[in-house]
């Protein structure tokens, strides 16, 4: 599904922490049904520059949580955010009523497969919300720093694996542990995951040595999302790819790494 | 939209396009679909800078976000020539606009090579020659020394009819005398700026941040000095110019104009918003309309060449 | 506060120096009388550049805000040499930091006779040539030439035991050749970056906004660039440098010391806040505290030199 | 009376709109006592930069228009404020709770003189009000646009001579057509003038023609308020001297002209 061309301008409908987290909702009412795994540029309407050191001023990839159709057409979007940086403080900031720029939705997401497995790690859980949507019936696995990043569990329906790296939440385990006791007890044909460089490197290593088909969802720093800059390439057996284009999820046999330079924070 | 102008001898149908590099027309369709062509934000064009051999682009990161500006350091990723004559030039002959294709050489042979061989292509209206790269047989910028800007301009104007721009590195010490160098040669038009020579550093590292150390600072955090570079240029040489850096808004894209330029070109605000060209567009229309006595005080450069 | 060092043979007690020409000491002391120099914001002071002739400077309006930055249009007003020593110098001796005094000449003669006055007085610990100004004799600006600077440093070299900063200008196309041409002559250091060349339209009326037309561009803005310009002069060249261009905060300090930069130099932030070089001298204090490792894995300028 | 050093940070108390102008307080612990004709430099705490165009990002001048001694110490300021630009609107969005940077009092005010005569123009009201503190007899003369500014003249104790260029307050006529009224009447043995440069200058020749001494307050743009940038300056009869340092109130003897380039809006 092709974006609008452009950015618009859209208002924030709800503004909510999840935990550590932030969750923040907009109605875009041009766009069209995003697909689980592509993703949007995001800035704010007001206040977007000027903060510490005069950032942000680029806008800021989001993959989208969740979608639904919105009252009076279009569709309803949250993004799921982490604050770790001006940029995703300043929409961590936004309430109801607020203005958002959002241009998208962009890139490529999951491609569809069966028996899927969902595995995220801290923030990476976003797009895993709405892979559970279509697939209602996946394990779901996640790993998150500590129980405060954990809430985050809770949007998802039914139970998930959860573990935690200091075992305030769930099992005090890496989230990859829980991903290598499924596999070699056979769960899952194919592997969705999402979170931190290290993490998705250590599921593309797993998934790789027993030959398990996998879709990673990558992160580099973009700074248009639409194919214009050549900034977010990501290395791959071919070469680099822009992720922006060609990603944001790209099947694990494609990477010799899932580590790029300059990703995560 | 708006008034069309003439641009060394080519009807654009407005004074706005992209600056090479900042915006990739093929992957925006694959983005947005038929919008990018029934809405395209550019009155011509600029493909990024192709170079003989494929390349695969500097290694990463790449990009650094600054106080009001952007520091990139891309490294020309591009399929080469004969890739880039094979798969993108037909599908850039989609634009609904002129195309102008960006070369980069690093020696006149290679110029040479590129400018033949795209020039001699239909869905090309003009070449423009990227000259912020070291000729490797002298060790010098081209575009920052009069007399390799010359020496090239010299040996590729005789290749084709089709107009010829330079577009201008700021990171020298008299962008002017390269601007006459380049007239004197045959050059039909300039393009400014290019992005100024930067650097950041990783906070968590202490470390360089970019993959390649250093890369170029574009966006408004450069408009001034941009600003400056075309308004001596044009003091210096009779060429039109294609000014940008830095340029988000109508009244930026009047200030290039009152300063000299012909025409303008929006490059890093396109990351902000993909379909900034337009909205530039319309806002310097507003300015046109709204205030042209302001605009005619100074250099109305474009009242007279506009057609209508 | 924190760390001395020796900068040209000369002890400070820490890194943190003005940018010439964006703190004047005697009018700060008006301002706020004698807190200044019990607080004083600078490890050494250095002055606005005085000329050999006194200067009212350039037409007004002189100041341009620009994003994250300013271009000024100020033109060296000075009192001039003769009314210098006889009003300021004294004034200036009871700065409780050592004194740089900054020079410009037109011409190497003019340049030799700041050059033994200056240097003369025993209040003056220092001198920068600032080199950003056309040599009247050949019309070159001189620190954007590498023969022109060597020249000027080679003959004002034998007059003075007492340290010879270059100020190097960032309008340049090869500022470390520069640099080598200043080190090669004899200077015992370099500060760097003076302003980028800038420009501004008025709104209200299309045409140049600052008397003079164009200025220098300072601030955050060309932060980035005046990194680049001190790793790359700094990979060049032995001699101490004094970086600056855009710092406001530690943080920023600590990049240019990483970059390759001895001391920094605090300018147009001063104008946010008189007392900003205090801050940033704290800010860093307390990067080197907090974060020894980071510094010491790239190239930590300080540690060694610094005397406890 | 000298500055303490150093910008700092105070706590804006209130604002509120008076007409078309605004008025902010702001108490200011550590600061001396200012001068009738003394001013600050201010800048937002919050959201100074990343506005239209980026800006604003240097601070901005304003003459103090009332100080009195604050509540547990120190002097609480008011400063009258017209909205004419981004660092302007941003002042006059600030509300009570908010905090302002702020160096000062700065320059030299006005000096004392016998009789006093006041005329201001626009903003040019606001050093006149602390003047009238000091001078309760002083005949004050106001000019405003129109009758939205001219609210501001209620600030003033007493009646005041209101005029307004187009009569929707006051009589319709430029302020200086009262002062040419009010000295050909032998009233009034110095002005203390403040307002727009072709005010200034009007003023400045009628006081010149009939020989009556002038102090006049001149505005002009300044980057940092204490001598460090000599970009203030006006020219004068003995060359340039900087505003901030030298100024804002300058004899009008001094003056060839109060027209000043690039001053004003
Ligand atoms: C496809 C995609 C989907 C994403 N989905 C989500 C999501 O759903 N939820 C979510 O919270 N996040 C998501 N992210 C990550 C999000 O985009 C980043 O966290 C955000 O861009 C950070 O911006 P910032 O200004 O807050 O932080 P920044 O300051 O930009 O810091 C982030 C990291 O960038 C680097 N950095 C620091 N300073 C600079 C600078 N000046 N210039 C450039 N880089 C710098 C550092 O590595 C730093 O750790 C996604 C990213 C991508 C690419
Ligand atoms: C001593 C003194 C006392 C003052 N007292 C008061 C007071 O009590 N109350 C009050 O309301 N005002 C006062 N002023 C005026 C006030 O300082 C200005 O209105 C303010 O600085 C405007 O800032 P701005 O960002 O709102 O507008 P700006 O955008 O800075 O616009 C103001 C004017 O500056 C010029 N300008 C426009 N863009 C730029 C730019 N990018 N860079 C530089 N100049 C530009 C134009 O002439 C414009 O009309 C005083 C000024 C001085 C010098
Ligand atoms: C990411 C990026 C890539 C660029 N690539 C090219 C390029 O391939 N060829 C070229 O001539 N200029 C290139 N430029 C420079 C722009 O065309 C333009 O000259 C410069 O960015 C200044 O304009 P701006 O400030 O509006 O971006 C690039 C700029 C950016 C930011
Ligand atoms: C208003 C102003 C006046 C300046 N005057 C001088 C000067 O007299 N001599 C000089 O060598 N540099 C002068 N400079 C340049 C500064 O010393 C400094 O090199 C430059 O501003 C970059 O640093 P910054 O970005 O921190 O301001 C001036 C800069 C400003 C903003
Ligand atoms: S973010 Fe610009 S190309 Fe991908
Ligand atoms: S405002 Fe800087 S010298 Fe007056």
């Amino acid at each position: 599904m092709t974006a609008p061309f452009g950015r618009r301008l859209t208002t924030v409908s709800q503004g909510r922490d999840v935990g550590a987290y932030r969750v923040i909702t907009a109605v875009d009412r041009e766009g069209p049904d995003p697909e689980p795994g592509q993703f949007y540029m995001l800035a704010a309407a007001e206040r977007w520059g000027g903060g510490e050191s005069e950032r942000p001023w680029l806008p800021r990839a989001f993959s989208y949580a969740r979608a639904r159709p919105a009252h009076g057409g279009g569709v309803e979007l949250d993004f799921l955010l982490e604050a770790v940086g001006p940029g995703t403080e300043r929409l961590a900031e936004l309430e109801r009523g607020d203005g958002l720029w959002l241009t998208g939705p962009l890139g490529v997401g999951f491609s569809p497969a069966d028996r899927p497995l969902l595995v995220g790690g801290g923030i990476g859980a976003a797009p895993l919300l709405c892979l559970q949507d279509q697939h209602p019936d996946a394990p779901v696995l996640l790993g998150f720093r500590s129980a405060a990043y954990a809430e985050a569990a809770a949007l998802f329906e039914g139970p998930v694996g959860l573990c935690t790296d200091d075992g305030s939440a769930g099992r005090q385990a890496f989230v990859t542990e829980l991903l290598r006791e499924r596999l070699d007890s056979g769960e899952g044909q194919t592997v969705y995951a999402c979170g931190p460089p290290a993490m998705l490197e250590a599921v593309r290593a797993l998934c790789a040595e027993r030959e398990v088909p996998a879709q990673l969802a990558l992160e580099s720093g973009m700074a248009c999302g639409f194919g214009a800059c050549f900034g977010c390439v990501v290395p791959t057996r071919s070469g680099y790819v822009r992720l922006c284009v060609d990603g944001p999820v790209l099947d694990a046999a494609e990477l010799v790494t899932a580590e790029v330079p300059g990703a995560g924070h | 939209m708006s008034r069309s102008i003439e641009l060394c001898g080519v009807e654009l149908r407005g004074p706005v396009l992209n600056g090479s590099g900042t915006f990739d027309a093929i992957a925006a369709h694959r983005a947005f679909g038929d919008e990018l062509y029934a809405r395209f934000p550019f009155d011509a064009f600029v493909s990024k800078t192709i170079t003989v051999e494929p390349r695969e682009g500097n290694p990463l990161p790449r990009l650094w976000e600054t106080p009001a500006g952007l520091i990139n350091s891309i490294g020309l990723p591009n399929k080469g020539l004969d890739g880039f004559l094979a798969s993108d030039l037909p599908r850039l002959a989609e634009v609904p606009v002129p195309l102008v294709v960006s070369v980069m050489g690093f020696s006149v042979s290679e110029l040479k090579r590129l400018v033949t061989a795209v020039a001699a292509r239909d869905e090309v209206a003009m070449l423009e020659l990227n000259f912020s790269c070291p000729n490797v047989e002298t060790g010098l910028i081209m575009g920052a020394d009069p007399g390799e800007t010359a020496r090239a301009v010299e040996r590729l104007r005789p290749l084709t009819e089709k107009p010829l721009i330079v577009k201008l590195t700021p990171n020298a010490t008299d962008p002017a005398a390269v601007a006459a160098a380049a007239e004197g040669t045959g050059a039909d038009g300039l393009s400014l700026i290019n992005t100024l020579k930067g650097m950041a550093i990783d906070p968590r590292t202490g470390r360089p941040w970019l993959g390649a150390t250093t890369g170029g600072v574009s966006g408004p955090a450069v408009k001034a000095i941009a600003l400056q570079q075309v308004h001596q240029v044009s003091a210096r040489v009779k060429l039109p110019l294609i000014g940008m850096g830095g340029i988000q808004s109508g009244r930026d894209a009047a200030d290039f104009l009152l300063a000299g330029a012909t025409a303008i070109a929006v490059g890093t605000e396109n990351f902000r918003d993909p379909a900034a060209g337009s909205r530039v567009a319309a806002e310097l229309e507003a300015v046109f309309r709204n205030e042209r006595e302001y605009l005619g005080e100074w250099a109305p450069p474009m009242s007279g060449r506009g057609s209508q």
